[in-house]
């Protein structure tokens, strides 16, 4: 064995779950009444914020998406607060800290009290099941999958408790929609997610990892309607920018979040990040391999391979929100309804019959590569053949105006002027 | 005190009376819809407690209920909240007092 | 309109603070659900009563009134103004000066468009991309207007009887480098929009207005051509020596927000092409003719118009043979074009509503003068 | 089931979910009671997870929480301000007496049955309750599939406009 | 370039069309009759000689002791501009009716006109001060709103040898 590997022994600190395993151990036998798993909640929270989610989310999520937004709209981006403009989330939460939360008098106080702090605590839970490593994992628990779109689900009534509380009716407005939204996207995404779990045969997202490791390939490629029909619902349900409608700026405002001010939007606001890079942990772990890079995770410490993934993935948000305009709310439902939904159940079946066809063939574990180029192209195959069918016509939309040389009246469209240049 | 099938059960007893109160006194229709949801999660609990604690048919029956259970509660709630809606279009109030369309 | 959801109607105030009213300026729209079903606007919070206060001062000290109607094209307000008195009182304008007027025009064209474009695109929900890159270009035409005139917005720059001052020696190497960068830069905004998807599903059949419609509704300006009317006031009632420029108007296809939208890209383009003419036939001479100060046109009329970017700009005085005009009128192009508001947004959704507001391209100086 | 852990967690979610029954038994706010509503639905999942039904707590949340107490709100959103109010009908305290008998009654029984109880934990895996659905209860699971089918369609008919229909009969 | 209607021409189109339209026409303009002003100018509106299909600009003037109310039409075909005026001339309760069954789009210039100087018009579908609020007291434009005693207009004293305006020909409503 190579000496360089990652090994299991508890004083290998390239995996610190062999550390905190132990510790665990050590704790468990000292310690009475299961107390230990108490204290290894505010370990793991400790440690986890420490390490990842004060740094994904002040630096990445704040400064790296201001900083990229910056430069996708040929700016700076914040460069005045420390080195680069490093610090510059730690001033905008010293200044959120001090400023005054407003309450409208006739808003619903215990609601919009309440509403920031039931947001925060789901975003914290989501982390739990994620693995980080080979053994960094908080609870491995086997319907993880499950466990994860069952919590991202709450911070849903969380956005819709902030719009109805404020009694305003922009904030109604972004809570009708938020609500219409979760109903129809939370559909399309668990069918999405059952083509995965079909193939792998496992709720549990080590189980997946692992799964991917053992066959050397990614799910990505094998689910690519999945991923994609993942990626759209989780920015919908993250109200990124193509979806943001529920604080859709220029239409309601800002939505749920008209009312708010202070700290009390300052977590709103940092939440969002919170979930979007959890959205982006849970991508990688179950499409991009999660901890896994093609063997070179004996060497690296996992959890870097790990969160570089997630911080590449959440980059996609950065980037969609950086470029695209918005969908009207109708618009999104037609999507979710008429395109996403048939292409799920059609996935499903392709996958199944295609999981069907392994198990009873006996086949290779090779016979992954197959189907991975099979779905790629049946997945290309279904957007362009649905689409079409949908009445998607690019071609005939002019994307140019016609040129006339002479002023006069109306004319025709057969006419054309002088066509587009 | 370690809780057992009893306390469970208790639980759902508790649950399900005061559901039960609920649909039967609330003006609303969304309201006693609301009652009646309370009660089908108390009898999940009590199954799912016997599944837990019984000897017998095996935990797999008890859970296969409540699977059942959730759908029919999931399609109820469904025609239930259509219902109301479409009762309060056409007769611009939900409450279960005023809907008496058989009597006049 | 399938997948709205109805509930009882209710009123809601776009404005007057609103991210997308561009300025003081409200819609009271009533909703079911996400759909309109009545519009109302309601104006007047910038109203500063222009057209009184011009009674009481002299045609010169009338000019900078104009930069502040239309504060994002001061320069096509002032040359409408001038047009008019000129006019009236029968001046003559040298050829220099009236090809000054022309670049600077068009000039203030596409840095008026670059704001309508970004605005409208923000409206659409692109989160202010599209803004910054406009900005980024409508600062270099800006920053040609302060070498020129000195001021950046509100440019006071032309005279009755011509132009304030010569350009500036430096003026033409600046000009010819923007002139240099701005196509590709409309082929930018253009690579990044007009074959965008998202861009096109909200845009495409957004408040379109039959050409019938555009014009009874006495539309100009984009909103007219978008509707496929050829109608555009340089070429038909040229001014300044339009008529020796070569360039095409740009028209739409059924007069929806999109077809506003690549009318104006296209314009901007048109423009870049008439100042590139104007720039290399610059005859020299005088910028201006001699005017008396407190210059008293014979009794009479005169309306003159000029095409703003946002439309027909007139401008009827009236004289009596006074220092100031015994009737100052503005004719705002996007005060007129409002009138149409209401039948492009009832039906529609809120969110069309705003694209709608959007592609009129409003300024509230203007409406409300 | 023993472990201080799992004590300390049943008691709070009895605590949790009684409350949140009270909770809409008397709120006079609609959305109030629906936000309490939500609380139990959670309650419930907690408890399915100490009785080790891992999968059908997940199941609960996202089934409950994620859409039918989502469809509650919906239903209440739609209907206006004078039907947000959850007072009670006379018929409160009849309610009241009978739902104590009742409870009264079951508690007896409860307590009063020497139950039969298995020891160890058994252990159900997603796998074994999707097997068990696809043979022994793949009749009534199928019926269930039909019931949902007919919900669906029967809701979309209750809730079509006049309109809608005069557009679908052109 | 642009072909300027002159009044006569105009006037003798709308005589011919309706009947009586014309009040009187002078080489800028032509004067139509209140009484007939929606129906001459649907005439010259539908007339393929004329074709104003497109109402540029509506204003009107204070005249002291009337009001002109100002309507430049064109046609996009011919390439044609036409001025025509109708006088207002009680001063009490200036009425006019309204163009917006002709042209839609004259109703927010209509109500301008109104919001500025007070001329009511008649058969407007929503006529309502659109600039001021409701309940402003007066109507600024008219040359009588805040004016100094005698007719002195503020402002031009700096051109002390210009002749000021005449004093108007009517008695000021203070």
């Amino acid at each position: 064995m190579h000496p360089f590997l990652i090994t299991d022994n508890w004083y290998d600190l390239r995996d610190l779950g062999n550390l905190s395993g132990r510790l665990l151990e050590l704790l468990d036998d000292a310690l009475p009444f299961g107390l230990v798993y108490v204290l290894a909640a505010l370990i793991g929270f400790a440690a986890s914020f420490l390490i990842f989610v004060l740094p994904s989310q002040l630096i990445v999520g704040v400064y790296g998406e201001r900083k990229l937004i910056g430069r996708i709209q040929s700016r700076y981006g914040p460069n005045r607060v420390g080195p680069f403009g490093l610090l510059q989330p730690v001033a905008d939460a010293i200044k959120l800290m001090q400023k005054e939360a407003l309450t409208p008098k006739t808003a619903d106080r215990a609601l919009m009290y309440l509403a920031p702090i039931v947001f925060v605590a789901p975003c914290v839970l989501l982390f739990a099941v994620i693995p980080f490593g080979p053994n960094m994992v908080f609870a491995d628990i086997p319907v993880a999958i499950l466990y994860f779109l069952a919590v991202s689900s709450i911070p849903v009534l969380t956005t819709f408790m902030a719009g109805w509380s404020h009694n305003n009716k922009y904030s109604l407005f972004g809570a009708m929609r938020v609500v219409a939204m979760t109903i129809s996207y939370e559909l399309p995404l668990v069918l999405g997610m059952l083509g995965v779990v079909l193939f792998t045969g496992t709720l549990a997202l080590q189980g997946t990892v692992l799964w991917q490791k053992e066959l050397d390939i990614w799910l990505v490629f094998l689910q690519p309607i999945a991923f994609a029909i993942f990626f759209i619902s989780a920015s919908a349900e993250l109200n990124r920018t193509p979806t943001d409608i529920a604080e859709a700026e220029s239409e309601i405002v800002a939505g749920y979040l008209t009312e708010y001010s202070g700290m009390k939007w300052g977590l709103f606001y940092g939440m969002d990040i919170g979930y979007a890079i959890a959205a982006a942990a849970f991508g990688v772990t179950v499409f991009l391999g999660g901890w896994t890079l093609f063997g070179l995770e004996k060497w690296v410490p996992p959890w870097i391979i790990f969160i570089g993934k997630t911080h590449l993935f959440y980059f996609l948000f950065i980037w969609t929100r950086g470029t695209l305009p918005r969908l009207r709310i109708d618009q999104l439902m037609t999507f979710a309804w008429k395109f996403m939904l048939p292409i799920a159940l059609l996935n499903l079946a392709l996958v199944a019959t295609e999981r069907m066809f392994w198990i009873e063939q006996e086949a290779d574990d090779s016979i992954v590569y197959a189907f991975a180029i099979i779905n790629i192209i049946a997945a290309a195959a279904a957007v362009y053949g649905w689409s079409r069918a949908l009445g998607y016509r690019p071609e005939e939309t002019p994307l140019r105006p016609r040129l006339v040389s002479e002023a006069g009246g109306f004319v025709p469209l057969e006419s054309g002027g002088e066509g587009a240049t | 005190m370690t809780p057992g099938l009893e306390h469970f059960l208790t639980v759902g007893a508790i649950l399900f009376c005061l559901g039960l109160t609920i649909a039967l006194s609330k003006r609303n229709a969304i309201g006693v819809l609301m009652g009646i949801e309370i009660m089908l999660n108390a009898v999940n609990l009590t199954l799912l407690s016997f599944a837990r604690f019984g000897v017998g048919h095996g935990p797999v029956t008890g859970q296969a209920f409540v699977v059942f259970i959730i759908t029919v509660a999931a399609a109820e709630a469904a025609v239930a909240l259509a219902l109301a809606v479409s009762v309060y279009r056409n007769r611009d109030t939900i409450d279960v007092d005023k809907m008496n369309l058989l009597r006049s | 309109m399938s997948g709205l959801i109805k509930s009882e109607p209710f009123t809601l105030n776009i404005g007057p603070q609103h991210p997308s009213t561009h300025g003081v300026f409200r819609i009271k729209v009533k909703v079911d659900g996400e759909r309109i079903v009545d519009a109302e606007m309601v104006m007047g919070y910038l109203h500063r009563a222009m057209e009184k206060l011009a009674e009481e001062r002299t045609y010169t000290q009338n000019i900078p009134f104009t930069d502040r109607t239309d504060y994002l094209a001061s320069m096509s307000n002032n040359l409408g103004y001038v047009l008019a008195v000129e006019k009236l009182a029968g001046i003559n304008v040298p050829e220099r000066g009236n090809a000054i007027r022309v670049i600077m025009a068009e000039l203030q064209r596409i840095a008026s468009h670059c704001m309508a474009v970004g605005a409208f695109t923000n409206d659409t929900g692109a989160w202010q991309t599209p803004v910054m890159w406009c900005f980024r270009e409508r600062e270099r035409v800006l920053d040609l207007f302060e070498m020129t005139s000195g001021a950046r917005l509100t440019c006071n720059y032309m005279r009755i009887g011509g132009v304030a001052f010569d350009l500036p020696k430096e003026f033409e190497p600046a000009t010819r480098r923007l002139l240099a960068d701005l196509p590709g830069f409309i082929d930018e905004i253009e690579g990044l929009l007009v074959g965008n998807e998202i861009f096109l599903a909200r845009t495409r059949g957004v408040g379109a207005l039959s050409a019938e419609t555009a014009t009874n509704f006495s539309l100009s300006g984009p909103m007219l051509r978008g509707s496929g009317i050829a109608w555009d006031i340089r070429k038909a009632d040229p001014y300044c020596g339009y008529e020796k420029y070569d360039f095409q108007i740009p028209i739409g296809y059924q007069g929806d927000a999109f077809d506003r939208f690549i009318v104006r890209l296209e314009e901007m383009r048109q423009s870049v092409k008439i100042v590139q003419q104007a720039l290399d036939a610059l005859p020299g001479g005088p910028h201006s003719t001699q005017v008396p100060l407190a210059l008293r046109p014979p009794a009479g009329e005169a309306y003159a118009r000029v095409e703003g970017p946002r439309g027909e700009l007139g401008y009827y005085v009236v004289s009596d043979e006074g220092p100031s005009p015994y009737r100052f009128h503005i004719r705002p192009p996007s005060f007129i074009n409002l009138s149409a508001l209401k039948e492009m947004t009832v039906g529609g959704t809120v969110a069309d509503a705003i694209v709608v507001l959007g592609s009129i391209d409003i300024v509230v100086g203007e409406i409300d003068r | 089931m023993e472990g201080f852990g799992v004590s300390l967690a049943f008691w709070i979610l009895t605590g949790v979910t009684l409350v949140a029954a009270l909770g809409v038994l008397a709120s006079r706010n609609l959305l109030h009671a629906v936000l309490f509503l939500i609380l139990l639905f959670v309650g419930m999942a907690g408890y399915f997870v100490l009785l080790s039904a891992d999968f059908l707590a997940m199941a609960q949340v996202i089934i409950y929480v994620g859409a039918i107490a989502v469809l509650v709100l919906f239903a209440v959103l739609l209907t206006p301000r004078a039907g947000r109010n959850n007072g009670e009908t006379r018929m409160f305290l009849p309610a009241l007496l009978l739902c104590g008998t009742l409870l009264a009654i079951i508690l007896f029984v409860i307590t009063d049955t020497n139950w039969a109880v298995a020891d160890e934990s058994p252990s159900v895996t997603a796998a074994d309750l999707g097997e068990a659905l696809l043979s022994r209860w793949v009749l009534p699971f199928e019926l269930a599939s039909v019931l949902l089918t007919v919900a669906l369609v029967g809701s979309i008919m209750l809730v079509r406009s006049r309109e809608e229909e005069a557009e679908d009969a052109v | 370039m642009t072909r300027q209607w002159t009044g006569p021409e105009v006037a003798a189109i709308a005589e011919r069309l309706v009947p009586g339209s014309v009040d009187r026409s002078t080489p800028v303009a032509c004067y139509l009759r209140p009484e007939k002003l929606v129906e001459a100018m649907g005439a010259l509106q539908a007339a393929g000689e004329t074709d104003f299909v497109h109402l540029t600009n509506l204003c009107g003037v204070d005249f002291w002791d009337h009001f002109e109310v100002v309507y430049h039409v064109q046609s996009f075909v011919q390439n044609a501009i036409a001025c025509i005026k109708a006088d207002v001339l009680d001063r009490e309760r200036p009425a006019l009716p309204s163009v917006c069954p002709v042209w839609r789009g004259a109703w927010m210039q209509e109500c301008e006109t109104y919001d500025l100087f007070g001329i009511r018009f008649e058969g407007h579908p929503n006529l309502h001060r659109i600039l001021l609020w409701d309940g402003y007291p007066g109507w600024p434009l008219r040359k009588d709103f805040l004016s100094m005693p005698g007719g002195l207009q503020p402002g031009l004293d700096e051109f002390s040898g210009t002749k000021r305006r005449l004093p108007p020909p009517v008695k000021v409503v203070e």
